[in-house]
């Protein structure tokens, strides 16, 4: 936990230390409770709660009507959650693994994205796609996928992605009221392993603020999710041999808090850009376009990705698939060297 | 059964014993104007691509018993989830014709803003919900509304419509299969017209109607002759009420037949025979209801001739006054992908009119569909 | 009726007459061997992963009469699209234990290179095609591969499963409907077994049953006892004796029962009335078939322990091979790509490599699901 | 036609001036005489011969079996071709417009561009998706979009755009014949409107090289499919003002030609990335990337990228959204000012 957090979003009750996951079912909770609109559905997460977790016990709190099972379509959960948006509820669909969101890639790009545009505004669909994303967890081929740069690429969604407890919290409590359709995508690693102080009752962390997870002046890394431990970790690594390390946690990649990185890269001259998904096309790429474009001015080295493989996720060779510290402080060494 | 045809007036125009469904007389008169004005909206719909005033359009020319028979059945409140072959819909929940042909020139006066080609409708003041080209999804978007009504205990009924070709869709499979589950409160209309664009039903699916896939839903499924408006009103008033008492979904079928092309763009005689055609001439459901109203005495020539005339003049006026609407400023271009402008959007409009205000910005378009 | 239920061995191991297949002796055996086999394997594996030894493990028990009877019905020739709890056929198609354990710890040994979490096998040798996650894509890919085969002539068939929970799945739709149209040589084989995870059928369709769903794509749908193999065998036989003729698919549903939770990182107590597993339990497709052969004289003590003593060896056997085997190398990471590694995915490779040449690369990785 | 064309590939035969349209149809012809697993399916390609007309007179030629149409279902379409490739045929599935695949999205990202790794390269899936893709046509919202990037996203795709009607033929067949599936999406606007000598017979241009277009040595031009053209006359411009503009038609997306890529860009230190899609996450994310990573101490001036706007596609501001010569010559422009 960096202080940085604990300032976001009011609280009036007081913190509790959670997980990531007890975050989460900690928003929704708050959120049911307050707005009667609020609608949590998807596979198995009723009785079982989820396969992770994360809606246990909010059947029993809300009833069958407020949190409910679907049958195996993920078609069916996100195109009935963008029915209940336009007849004005507040629907938060949860998808198992973001690996099996494809099924409903139609809802979600040509309706879900595009309701309010194609529309002039007439019809709306604010609702929030949670699903659990990313490696760490021997998921392998297909428990195991970052595709945030699809969503990241579709204008008229949002996309969100937590690191800590409290911004689990508050992000998803912002989606769940925000106007417009929310991809919430949770870093499946971190659910038990990240654990921090939470504020108890309201806590908003508004969409669009990244976060300065770790100040420092020589490198700025950018990243986000499950790789935000792993950089603070290779942060601190480099500290003992003398580089001073700037993490910034987006938070938010659409809408991105350009003005934070710009300042962070134009101060330190230099950036590293870390994401598990293939390195082609992911948001990274833009992250380092972005860059590469209003900072060139500025830079002291090059910009240094450091990704996943362009290749499908590996089950028994994940541990080197997945960017890894080493790898990080491989990517600062490089941004040191023309 | 599945796989019957109710049909309730015959060729002569008269009604099998029982089965008239009693509407009163000037109701009666008034579904008659709606289905001419419908018809003569569509031939100037046509008739303005052809001429160049609008860039596409797309006719129901032979389907309007089926969707008006099928709407007619609702309540005001009532949500119509749409495909785009149902104009006929437009005008019985009383939107302009001003406000129809804005959205075929993508106007200022287009409650959609010029980001849709025409017949893409949306009008939230009618429930009418906004029309994607994608075939389908919107049979699971009226499943999830009716799935949200019967949540907050409002008795609003859902209609969706979808082709035989969107029998085929993801969505039909995924929106029938969660209302059949949660009994939402949701008729489903097939309107089953032979075609989807140049692929006949015996190409779509094996089943030997479509009314029959209700059953894989565990939801009723009617078929019925889509071109006689008082059965088609018939078998879906049954299915409205039957939704609104809390009974569940409905799968009607309406058999008719594609009387036109597909779309402006498209040219039938290419692989479509013409005896086809001219069978289904004979069956042409304004003048099978037709016969009904004049063997009810409810129709003559000067009834004709003033419900034309009628019609005609409303259109001439809508169309005057929708083309004398403003176009659409640049700057709307940005607006509606989300409620706010991002930061990103509001440079890129700044960008642009940067860009314009230094003059001669504008790609070449050429025509659709080239 | 697609709703009725086809048992032939009845609860007490007799048949009703003219109903019984008829198979040989040595044949009947066999597929006692291979129910058997199927469920000690079943048991290891689960084992295994409790130990820490592999990392995932899914279940069939239960099941063994349902996916054995179906695939018994095939030729060798003919191709399975199978989803992930149909392990007897692995046995049924002479695959190794060897490389079965191989793909459970993904070394060198498997097939499929370590790619993908363990019961996810591919074993060309057999027919037999990669299985992936996403549920149902496989009932797609079978329609394909028919049509294919039509195309060219050739008179194999393709049997597929799903389960329950796959018939709410885009490609049941997708490619039950292919099939129909095209007459596509398939048998689609749902397994139904009541649950999909925590989620009971009740809530996965409002249909009367599974079988019934064929009617939406005009091909036959047949119900059948999955706990009697006899039964499931002799509907299977007919289903591709049909598809083998030419004309068409057809779709059965093995009333089944999942008795171990979905996966070992599941735990059915939390969602799972016992009672419900009690009654099954009684069902028991191997004390069912076991009975049936007492009956007729194929099954006694002696036979039943060389069978169960048979099996275990070469289990031991099998599971000893494959931990021996070696774990794949990090370049492995690159291949099957493309068939050829591109520019970009030779520099990532040597990218790796240099990393490694340094040491300490390696990521944290934890347990599935957490 | 630049010369650089005519030199591709092998023909015997002559050449032909055909439109772009023309030499798909060609294309498809050659490779269905030639080898009796390619078939050809989709929603109206056989009497109709496609809604633009790729089709034409096959199904006449070749009969029902080997050119069809299919019910409507994309899903359906990529899913059985699938089925089909694992069988051994040469499936050439079409899509009727780009913004229609989504309903296959999962068939495409989770099976056909994960066969090979997931079975350990016992099961392959060479099929070739061809599909009308961009704007141009006045076919708004849902017959106009340009989504690439998503398909370059995924590994195990290979993704080719043509620009003339010799590369149209000269890749399609490269393509059918490759082992691997291949996203073969067509410039809809270049349909008719692009025309030029191509080979009879025999014609392969090979994947993975891309075509300089127009030599230069000031500003390096990035583009492929319709935005080449406008990227030429951009060029033309440009000349008369003296600036000397080398255009780049990148042609295979994945694998890109990084080396022609990069040699051009530290030639001429200058850099231009032209896309019709959303500029955020588009193709031009990742070269915009690989030009700031790798070339960074070759430039003079910022990179710069022409795209379309983060607004899903407009249809009476259509002209405003595409990227035109005058946005791509201001592009140049910026490369000259810090
Ligand atoms: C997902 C998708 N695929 C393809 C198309 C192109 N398309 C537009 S209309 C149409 C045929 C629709 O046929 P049907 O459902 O019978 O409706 P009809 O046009 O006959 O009213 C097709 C293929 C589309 N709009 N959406
Ligand atoms: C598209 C997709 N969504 C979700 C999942 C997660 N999942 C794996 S198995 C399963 C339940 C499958 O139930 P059923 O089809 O009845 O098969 P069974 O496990 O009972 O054999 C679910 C939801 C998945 N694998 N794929
Ligand atoms: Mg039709
Ligand atoms: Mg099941």
């Amino acid at each position: 936990m960096t202080a940085t957090e604990t300032k976001t979003g009011t609280s009036k009750a007081g913190t509790k230390v959670m997980t990531l996951l007890e975050a989460i079912t900690d928003a929704l909770r708050h959120e049911m409770k307050q707005d009667d609109r609020v609608l949590v559905f998807g596979e198995d997460v009723g009785k079982k709660g989820g396969v992770f977790g994360a809606t246990l016990g909010l059947q029993d709190e809300f009833g069958e009507q407020r949190c409910f099972d679907s049958p195996l379509s993920e078609c069916g959960i996100i195109g009935t959650g963008i029915g209940m948006a336009l007849y004005g509820m507040r629907p938060v669909a949860e998808i198992q693994f973001l690996d099996f969101i494809y099924p409903a890639f139609d809802q979600i790009v040509s309706e879900a994205a595009k309701m309010r545009y194609r529309s002039g505004g007439e019809y709306t669909c604010p609702m929030v796609i949670r699903s659990p994303y990313g490696g760490g967890i021997r998921g392998g081929h297909y428990h195991s996928q970052s595709s945030e740069a699809y969503f990241c690429h579709t204008p008229g969604l949002k996309v969100v992605i937590p690191s800590t407890p409290a911004d689990a919290k508050g992000l998803l409590i912002a989606s769940i009221r925000d106007e417009d359709p929310v991809m919430f995508l949770e870093p499946k690693a971190l659910y038990r392993h990240a654990k921090g102080e939470v504020p108890l009752g309201e806590h908003v962390v508004p969409l669009g603020k990244a976060r300065i997870a770790r100040d420092g002046t020589d490198v700025t890394i950018l990243c986000y999710g499950a790789m935000v431990p792993v950089c603070l970790a290779a942060a601190e690594t480099a500290a003992q041999a003398g580089r001073s390390i700037e993490v910034i946690d987006l938070r938010t990649l659409v809408p991105l808090d350009e003005a934070t990185v710009l300042e962070s890269v134009k101060k330190t001259g230099r950036c590293v850009i870390v994401y598990e998904a293939p390195k082609t096309c992911g948001y990274g790429a833009e992250l380092s376009a972005i860059v590469g474009e209003r900072c060139i001015e500025y830079l002291e080295g090059p910009i240094v990705r450091v990704a996943g493989f362009d290749t499908p996720f590996p089950y028994t060779l994940e541990h080197l698939y997945m960017p890894d510290q080493k790898r990080v402080l491989a990517g600062i060494e490089k941004t040191f060297v023309w | 059964m599945s796989n019957d045809l109710l049909t309730i007036i015959d060729q002569d125009g008269k009604t099998q014993k029982g089965k008239d469904p009693g509407l009163p007389k000037d109701e009666l008169q008034r579904l008659y104007r709606l289905m001419v004005a419908t018809r003569l909206l569509d031939e100037r719909g046509l008739a303005m691509q052809r001429q160049g005033r609008i860039g596409f359009y797309l006719q129901s020319t032979g389907q309007e018993a089926s969707h008006l028979g099928a709407a007619y059945a609702l309540a005001d409140r009532d949500w119509l989830f749409p495909a785009y072959r149902q104009p006929g819909i437009l005008l019985l929940r009383d939107i302009s014709i001003d406000k129809i042909v804005s959205e075929w020139l993508g106007n200022s006066g287009d409650t959609s803003k010029g980001r849709q080609m025409p017949v893409h409708y949306s009008f939230r003041e009618a429930n009418f919900v906004s029309i994607s080209s994608p075939i389908g999804t919107q049979l699971t978007h009226a499943a999830g509304a009716g799935m949200a009504a019967r949540i907050r205990g409002d008795d609003t009924v859902f209609m969706t419509f979808c082709g035989d070709g969107g029998t085929s869709s993801n969505d039909f499979h995924t929106g029938l299969n969660f209302a059949g589950v949660t009994k939402a409160p949701v008729v489903f209309v097939c309107e089953n017209n032979g075609w989807a664009i140049s692929v006949p039903q015996c190409k779509q699916t094996a089943s030997e109607s479509m009314a029959i896939k209700a059953q894989a839903y565990g939801m009723p499924g009617v078929r019925v002759d889509g071109n006689d408006i008082l059965a088609v009103y018939r078998v879906c008033k049954e299915a409205v009420d039957r939704a609104r008492r809390g009974d569940g979904p409905t799968l009607v079928e309406t058999v008719t037949y594609r009387m036109a092309s597909h779309s402006s763009s498209d040219d039938a005689a290419r692989y479509r025979d013409a005896t086809e055609y001219e069978a289904w001439k004979k069956k042409d459901p304004i003048a099978r209801f037709q016969l009904y109203l004049k063997q009810r005495k409810l129709w003559d020539e000067t009834f004709e001739a003033e419900v034309v005339e009628t019609a005609k003049a409303k259109l001439a006026e809508g169309v005057k006054l929708a083309e004398a609407r403003a176009n659409l400023g640049p700057e709307s271009l940005f607006d509606d992908v989300f409620m706010n402008l991002t930061p990103q959007l509001k440079a890129q409009r700044q960008e642009l009119a940067e860009l314009m205000s230094k003059g001669g910005v504008g790609a070449d378009v050429g025509h659709f569909p080239l």
